[in-house]
């Protein structure tokens, strides 16, 4: 194995200095696993994360709250990324704690907020929760040996059970210290997230809800590069590209399988609980058999194996929606039908790879340049 | 080359009465069968001698039906294939089982990183013993069927195993990368201090490394010996070639 | 007292087992056969309740209508299956996000083409009773059909050249290409006789449910857990996992409601596939191969 | 007449080459085998024969004409009959519910040699009504046979008919090969490893290893007897 | 089996606004289009960037409607869709509001609660509507509330709910079931006995429905002898109809809801049970006696706010008009009604106020405003802002013809009176929970 550097695509556009910075800032994030390594990529990203930080000072007030909320459920589609497209386990269910995790924040913070005024314990019993709970799912099947399509039944399944028992939770009877769960209509008034301890107390309005998920989506969308590109990153693609291979070097498959499951489940959580504080209101809906497609969709659409694919897949896809649904035409759900069969006709590995090679083909590089053993320089 | 046994003798693995049935067929048929620590052993018989499904219960992908299976005095009979694996057990399949969208350094990554030392190094010097150095950075489909073969070979030692069970790790190669591979069999054994057990067909190529073989028939053990004690036995050539030729 | 109630949880039973049967039959043949999910399945459900309702409406009597209703559906999937689905053999997943598009655009066209509001297909035969007991007769119409449509599968599977090819090409593909099979038309037939039994349970359940675009979302989940607990083999599959969701669905309906019975027949799926991997049939046919 | 031939075929999975440069020949009326061990790629070039595969390079010919960019079951209705390797019958049919599906390959065109198969192979005629998965590996064996020939093909394939079946029904096979190219003058290619079955069915065997065609001989030659099992055994 | 088609008639300017933007997205591509849109909405409205309200006399007014037209409540929310169009143009052809044009932005919400709190959103705050209409479950206007109250967004809501919501911006136009009930359970315990099974859609509207069904039914003398509730998605009603046949009630109070649940009455029917039955939601909303096939409905009694067939000359002149401009409408229901009320009552508080400032206008919707309409003079409870109603107590036939019985006039919102004084107070309040306790 050679000592040189293998070469970036895309340096000779830069100078030297530029591109051996970018390339020890960003090498931990680096790798075959993750789409965008080159230093044009990384200014690429600092760009695109300006623009999000000035995004507020033009545009208006809806569209920094839609944003939010669209952000926020890129979570949901990251944590299928992580579990299907790097790990291989089909979730249709990702929405239980999706769910469970916006539930889990709107009882809590309703409590909490009575006595501290601040909602961290919340935010935080909101990713617990889904995780402990992902854990007994998965325990459930992987220790039972169940894959493929029958982890997908399973999970949809789970997900379709909690909407009904949610739904059933009319009544003052399903009220839980402050909060009442609220039955099919829903929890209402949940309160935003706020940092803090009485009396220093920061609340997230709707600008620095904002800034607080788009920070959080960079700083996820880095440590999950970093995680995949890692050696667990690497152990998590092994279990999905071939199980019976991977066992035989000592891995198991089992636990490692419950592990990215219970992230999955936490990063889920995570998403359900952002929706419910930025919504103020959460109902069993969210976790019906509609919104346990959507994930699946965004990613697919997307780019199964990509981080950047959820991302994009779930960004442009509730775009296109919410356009299509404000255009009040009966034919915009028979278009959002229609762009969903062209693009797995004509991408069908997502629509994010398929365009990162088109780039890739226009400045000229060859993904056989890219680094793959960095991971030791870190 | 080497001759004899290395090792103080001492079985590395035992099995008594092993047996495996599917169905009505039996497999495995009570097989005892010792394997000394150092040695390279090879078992061979014509298809569907069992000699898969033996493999499949020493690595503990098959549960097997009867008997129990020592490893270093241990039984291991009822243990998972990775614990297995984490007490020294190593195994390369029979059909290429490499990951086919990763390239070869990635490959090699995932058994290496399970060890304490450095990856990249660890990687380096697997890649250096089946001659895969220069060809690190490529997609695995780029290379030869040869050289995937090599590369499972070693993804196979990179967890540094003290016992190697090869399930035919020359098909489909040509005649000198068999010998080559031969050769990088012996060395590992040597340098390494490993044992191995090589299931084969390539009679060239167990003469070239065994000290010892066993052949397999029907599920059981059907002759043990040197390759040319077996070699010469018309009762093994029978069951070659058919029943009324070598009995002819 | 007693007897009314066993005559009761029978009944419900029956019907149970008949829905469920009916809801899963065409998906179980379209995916068992070909690795197909399709989630466009209750929408080809509601496109033959529709075309049962319009047939009736026109004057057509019902057990015609029926049928035209899954020739009509059957159509509709021939084409689909030329412009759209050929092109996702072998791709699960893909087929899942695509036919979910297919369902999106089939459900809100026939909002389009016909309008919010549901059409009606009156129950016909009426009751029958006996002592205290009465249920809807066309309800053990319902569970007959159910046997009687898998017994005209297992006719067709059993007994047609298509029949050997579908169940060669499903055992061993390329055996069977080898063998002269044209697996790609097996493919595109196998695909119409889904779609046809789609809409023929369409047609059947017409008369008992609201006929309504939205129709094929309360379909597809029931229809997607039985085809997946019943397993590899198609026909044996369905009434094994028909039967076991309907054991556990009726009796707990009965006495403690819809909502316990729903519960109830999810937790008995989650259990089924627990206990046996590879579906009910699975877990039959081991040791056959 | 060459009935089949491949031409200078080279081909494997992927970028893996299974086959070098591989060309034989088949005459019309012929039994020709070709020997080698396992995976010296005679499943492989069996797959090209029927069409399973595509060459990368070479071509195939049949009957005096150019197949091969043509699909399997296109090739199997002109008249190539396969037996796969491990039998692969239909499992969960019957036999004749397998041999129906032999039967219907040519249409109407071709007359249909029921009785002939329950005739070469009585075996079959007692087990009509048996599902296909629950007998043992010589009446498999015999059923893909059958199921190749009810249909009448100018040319056999056969891939690996000894494996896994019981020595003394490697012999009883071995003999109906013979006699099904005698009697109905079905043109025969087979692969096998297993030197007695090459020795009593095939006028003339291709020796293979590695990939390539190393020698062609006649099996009636005591000479040429030593030559393959130098290439077979231990 | 029809459906109105009207979106594709050019000449009509409330809607190509809407098409046009649909063009828009269409032809927009990708990147461009948020940026587009987003200057393009605010600027098409005339009010971009404005703050709340319309200060000029030139600027048009303009209306956000979300009336679901796909999805399940696209029974519902179509002939909302089409009272809302109706209503405008009417508005318009007098010379509009205060002299302004009246503008409609009506996206689809899709029968979805996320789409309805996002174009909530969207309407409040990127087009600044003038006031917001429409939802039709209480789902839906929960998961828009939040936003509403939030943003002091001046709301109407159409559709007949369990009652409770009470709010300083929101005005409820349609009926609750205690307003409903009374008359009802009266005549059916006079009629038929005192013995009842409910039978109920699983979710609030359906639980919360069903203590007021006992509530009554006790002030009567009756009993409840069985309860069931059944979930949304159920359409297999085998096992209610056993329990009912086993319980053998005098009459049976349905509060079941859906298309899931109408196959009830066919089910019940084809099985032999043959009950009186009552509801307060079945026949003027989802109008089963039109779409069901006689006899299923016979012998079924129910009490609504509004139904096509009030014998009076109003609702006659009304219909006509509908029908003249919707000619496929296959029924005018209750949500298609009190929405139109709702516009109406609007336009007279915008008249009145001479501004659409919303606190004004609030004011005057909170004076006691009283409005003539098809279905008899309404008033509008300051304290409570639900509307009084005259409730039509009416029979369906065998061949479900539908026979008048009696009309008790003007029932009150008076339960929620106690609880609830927005013209006194104006907090943000919940009574949701005592509401349950209450009841």
């Amino acid at each position: 194995m050679s000592e040189k550097k293998p070469t970036l695509p895309g340096n000779e556009f830069l100078p030297s200095i530029v591109v051996d910075g970018l390339d020890r800032v960003f090498a931990p994030f680096n790798g075959p696993n993750t789409i965008g390594n080159s230093p044009i990529f990384w200014i690429a990203f600092l760009l695109v994360a300006l623009v999000a930080l000035a995004y507020p000072a033009v545009t208006t007030p809806f569209r920094v709250l839609n944003t939010t909320g669209y952000v926020v459920w890129i979570f949901l589609a990251l944590s299928l990324t992580l579990i299907w497209g790097y790990t291989g386990i089909f979730s249709f269910g990702q929405t239980a704690f999706f769910g469970l995790g916006g539930y889990t924040f709107g009882v809590v913070a309703k409590n909490l907020v009575q006595v501290t005024g601040a909602t961290n314990l919340a935010l935080l019993a909101a990713v617990v929760l889904p995780a402990v709970f992902a854990v007994v799912v998965g325990y459930f099947m992987f220790y039972g040996r169940v894959s493929g399509v029958y982890v997908a039944i399973i999970t949809l399944a789970v997900t379709l059970i909690l909407e009904l028992l949610f739904g059933r939770t009319a009544g003052p009877q399903y009220t839980i210290g402050a909060a009442e769960l609220g039955g099919f209509n829903g929890m209402t008034n949940i309160p935003s997230l706020a940092f803090g301890i009485e009396p220093v107390l920061v609340e997230l309005d709707p600008v620095p809800m904002y800034y607080f998920v788009v920070g959080l989506l960079i700083a996820g969308y880095l440590a999950l590069r970093y995680v995949v590109n890692s050696n667990y990153g690497y152990v998590l693609i092994a279990v999905r590209e071939n199980e019976a291979r991977t066992e035989m070097f000592g891995y198991d498959i089992r636990k490692i399988k419950l592990q990215a499951f219970a992230i999955g489940g936490a990063m889920a959580g995570l998403s359900g609980a952002l929706f419910a504080s930025w919504n103020n209101f959460i109902s069993p809906p969210v976790m019906g058999i509609v919104t346990a497609a959507l994930p699946v969709i965004w990613v697919t659409v997307g780019g199964r194996q990509t981080i950047l694919g959820a991302i994009f897949g779930a960004l442009g896809l509730q775009f296109l929606d919410s356009e299509l649904a404000a255009a009040g035409s009966e034919f915009s759900v028979v278009a959002l039908g229609v762009i969903l069969l062209g693009v797995i006709l004509y991408f069908s590995d997502g629509v994010v790879p398929a365009i990162a090679s088109r780039i890739e083909d226009r400045i000229g590089s060859s993904p056989d340049e890219s680094v793959v053993l960095e991971e030791s320089d870190a | 080359m080497s001759s004899g046994t290395r090792g103080d003798g001492t079985p590395i693995l035992e099995t008594d009465g092993l047996q495996k049935t599917f169905g009505g067929l039996t497999a495995v048929d009570r097989v005892d069968y010792r394997l000394p620590r150092g040695d390279i052993q090879c078992l061979i018989g014509p298809n569907g001698a069992g000699k898969s499904t033996f493999f499949g219960l020493l690595t503990g992908k098959l549960r097997p039906t009867g008997g129990t299976i020592r490893y270093n005095g241990e039984d291991i009979t009822g243990l998972m294939p990775h614990e297995r694996v984490r007490r020294g057990i190593s195994l390369k399949f029979q059909t290429l089982n490499i990951y086919e969208e990763l390239r070869v350094s990635e490959n090699l990554r995932v058994p290496c990183q399970r060890r304490d030392e450095d990856t990249r190094t660890l990687i380096e010097e697997v890649a250096d013993l089946v001659d895969l150095t220069g060809k690190l950075d490529q997609p695995v489909d780029t290379l030869s069927y040869g050289e995937q073969q090599w590369l499972e070979i070693g993804m196979s030692i990179a967890v540094d195993p003290e016992l190697l069970l090869l399930d035919e790790p020359t098909a489909g190669m040509t005649v000198e990368e068999t010998e080559r591979t031969g050769e990088l069999i012996q060395t590992l054994v040597e340098t390494r201090d490993m044992t191995a057990l090589v299931v084969e067909h390539d009679i060239d190529f167990v003469r070239q490394i065994a000290e010892q073989v066993t052949v397999l028939h029907n599920g059981e053990v059907f002759r043990q010996g040197t390759i040319e004690d077996v070699a010469e036995d018309p009762e093994v050539k029978r069951i070659y070639l058919g029943e009324e030729y070598g009995g002819d | 007292m007693a007897l009314t109630n066993v005559l009761d949880i029978t009944g419900l039973m029956l019907s149970s087992f008949g829905t469920l049967v009916l809801a899963a039959v065409g998906l179980a043949i379209i995916f068992g056969m070909m690795r197909i999910i399709n989630l466009a399945h209750g929408e080809f459900i509601m496109i033959g309740a529709y075309a049962t309702a319009f047939s009736f409406s026109a004057g057509v009597p019902l057990a015609l209508a029926i049928p035209i209703g899954g020739l009509v559906t059957g159509i509709v999937g021939l084409v689909l299956e030329r412009l759209i689905i050929r092109h996702l053999y072998d791709r699960l997943v893909d087929s899942m996000v695509a036919t979910w598009g297919i369902s999106l655009i089939f459900a809100q066209g026939m909002l389009i083409i016909a309008g919010p509001s549901f059409s009606d297909v009156p129950t016909p035969l009426g009751p029958i009773s006996y002592g205290d007991f009465s249920m809807s007769l066309y309800r053990v119409v319902l569970a007959a059909s159910a046997i009687g449509l898998l017994i005209a599968l297992y006719g067709i599977y059993t007994y047609t050249t298509y029949g050997r090819h579908a169940r060669a090409t499903m055992q061993d593909e390329e055996t069977a290409r080898s063998l002269g099979v044209n697996t790609d038309r097996i493919y595109m037939i196998t695909f119409f006789i889904g779609s046809v039994m789609a809409g023929i349970a369409g047609g059947l359940l017409s008369p008992i449910v609201s006929i309504v675009p939205t129709l094929g979302q309360s379909y597809i989940i029931e229809a997607f857990v039985t085809v997946i607990v019943a397993g590899p083999s198609v026909i044996l599959g369905t009434i094994l996992s028909g039967f076991s969701l309907s054991v556990v669905n009726a009796p707990v309906s009965q006495w403690a409601g819809s909502f316990a019975g729903r519960v109830a027949l999810l937790v008995a799926a989650i259990v089924i596939i627990r206990l046996l991997p590879e579906g009910i049939s699975g877990y039959w046919m081991e040791g056959g191969e | 007449m060459n009935l089949f031939e491949l031409n200078n075929v080279t081909a494997g999975y992927g970028s893996t080459p299974i086959l070098r440069d591989v060309s034989l020949a088949v005459e019309e009326g012929d039994v020709v085998s070709l020997i080698g061990r396992n995976g010296v790629g005679k499943t492989t070039l069996m797959k090209i024969a029927i069409g399973l595969l595509s060459p990368e390079e070479g071509d195939v010919m049949f009957d005096g004409a150019d197949v091969t960019s043509m699909g399997a079951d296109e090739r199997a209705r002109a008249g190539i009959g396969y037996v796969p390797q491990g039998r692969d019958v239909f499992p969960r049919m019957t036999v004749e519910e397998n041999l129906q599906i032999g039967a219907e390959v040519g249409g109407g065109g071709r007359e249909k040699l029921y009785d002939e198969v329950y005739e070469y192979f009585p075996r079959l005629d007692e087990r009509r009504d048996q599902n296909a998965g629950t007998m043992s590996g010589g009446e498999q064996q015999m059923l893909a046979i059958g199921r190749a020939l009810v249909g009448n093909p100018d040319l056999l394939l056969l891939d690996e008919p000894s494996e896994g079946v019981q020595p003394s029904i490697v012999t009883e096979i071995s003999e109906r090969v013979q006699e099904i190219n005698e009697e109905i003058g079905t043109t025969v290619l087979f692969v096998e490893q297993n030197i007695q079955f090459t020795m009593n069915a095939s006028n003339s065997c291709y020796v293979m290893e590695k990939g390539r065609i190393v020698d062609r001989v006649s099996p009636d030659d005591a000479d040429d007897e030593s030559v393959i099992e130098e290439h077979i055994t231990i | 089996m029809g459906r109105d088609n009207s979106w594709r008639n050019a000449s009509d300017a409330t809607l190509t606004n809407s098409r046009r933007r649909f063009l828009k997205t269409a032809a927009g591509g990708s990147v461009g289009l948020s940026a587009m849109l987003a200057g393009c909405s605010g600027n098409g409205n005339g009010n971009g960037g404005n703050g709340g309200g319309n200060g000029g006399d030139s600027e048009t007014i303009t209306i956000g409607d979300l009336s679901p037209r796909s999805g399940p409540n696209a029974l519902y929310g179509t002939p909302m869709h089409n009272s809302a169009q109706l209503a405008v143009e009417e508005m318009n052809e007098n010379g509009g509001l205060l002299g302004r044009e009246v503008e409609l932005v009506d996206p689809d919400p899709q029968s979805d609660t996320g789409v309805y709190q996002e174009q909530a959103r969207r309407l409040i705050l990127e087009d600044q509507v003038d006031v917001l209409m429409g939802g039709v479950t209480s789902a839906s206007r929960e998961a828009m509330r939040p936003t509403i109250s939030e943003n002091q967004q001046l709301y109407f809501y159409p559709a007949l709910y369990e009652g409770g919501v009470c709010d300083e911006y929101i005005h409820l136009t349609g009926p609750t079931p205690s307003q409903q009930m009374l008359p009802l359970v009266q005549y059916m315990v006079e009629e038929f006995g005192t013995e009842v099974y409910t039978i109920a859609a699983d979710y609030n509207f359906g639980q919360i429905s069903a203590r007021w069904a006992e509530r009554y039914v006790g002030n009567e003398g009756g009993e409840i002898i069985g309860e069931e509730f059944i979930p949304l998605d159920v359409s297999d009603h085998g096992s209610t109809i056993n329990n009912i046949q086993d319980a053998d009630p005098d009459w049976i109070m349905s509060l079941i809801v859906g298309s899931n649940h109408v196959p009830f009455y066919s089910q019940a029917e084809s099985s032999g049970l043959n009950k009186p039955m009552a509801s307060t939601v079945s026949i003027g909303s989802a109008y089963e006696h039109i779409t069901v096939d006689p006899p299923a409905l016979e012998s079924m009694y129910t009490a609504w706010n509004y139904m096509e067939e009030i014998p009076t000359d109003a609702n006659e002149d009304f219909v006509s008009r509908y029908r003249e401009r919707f000619p496929e409408t296959e029924y005018l229901n209750q949500h298609g009604f009190s929405h139109y009320v709702s516009y109406k009552l609007y336009e007279m508080a915008v008249e009145e106020a001479g501004t659409v400032e919303m606190p004004e206008v609030n004011d005057v919707l909170e004076s006691g405003l009283s409005i003539s309409t098809a279905a008899g003079e309404l008033s509008l409870d300051p304290a409570t802002h639900h509307l009084s109603h005259n409730i039509y107590l009416a029979e369906v036939g065998e061949d479900h013809s539908i026979n008048f019985l009696d009309t008790t006039e003007n029932v009150e919102p008076e339960w929620l009176r106690e609880r609830c004084s927005l013209d006194t107070e104006s907090t943000w309040d919940d009574p949701t929970s005592e509401f349950f306790t209450d009841v």
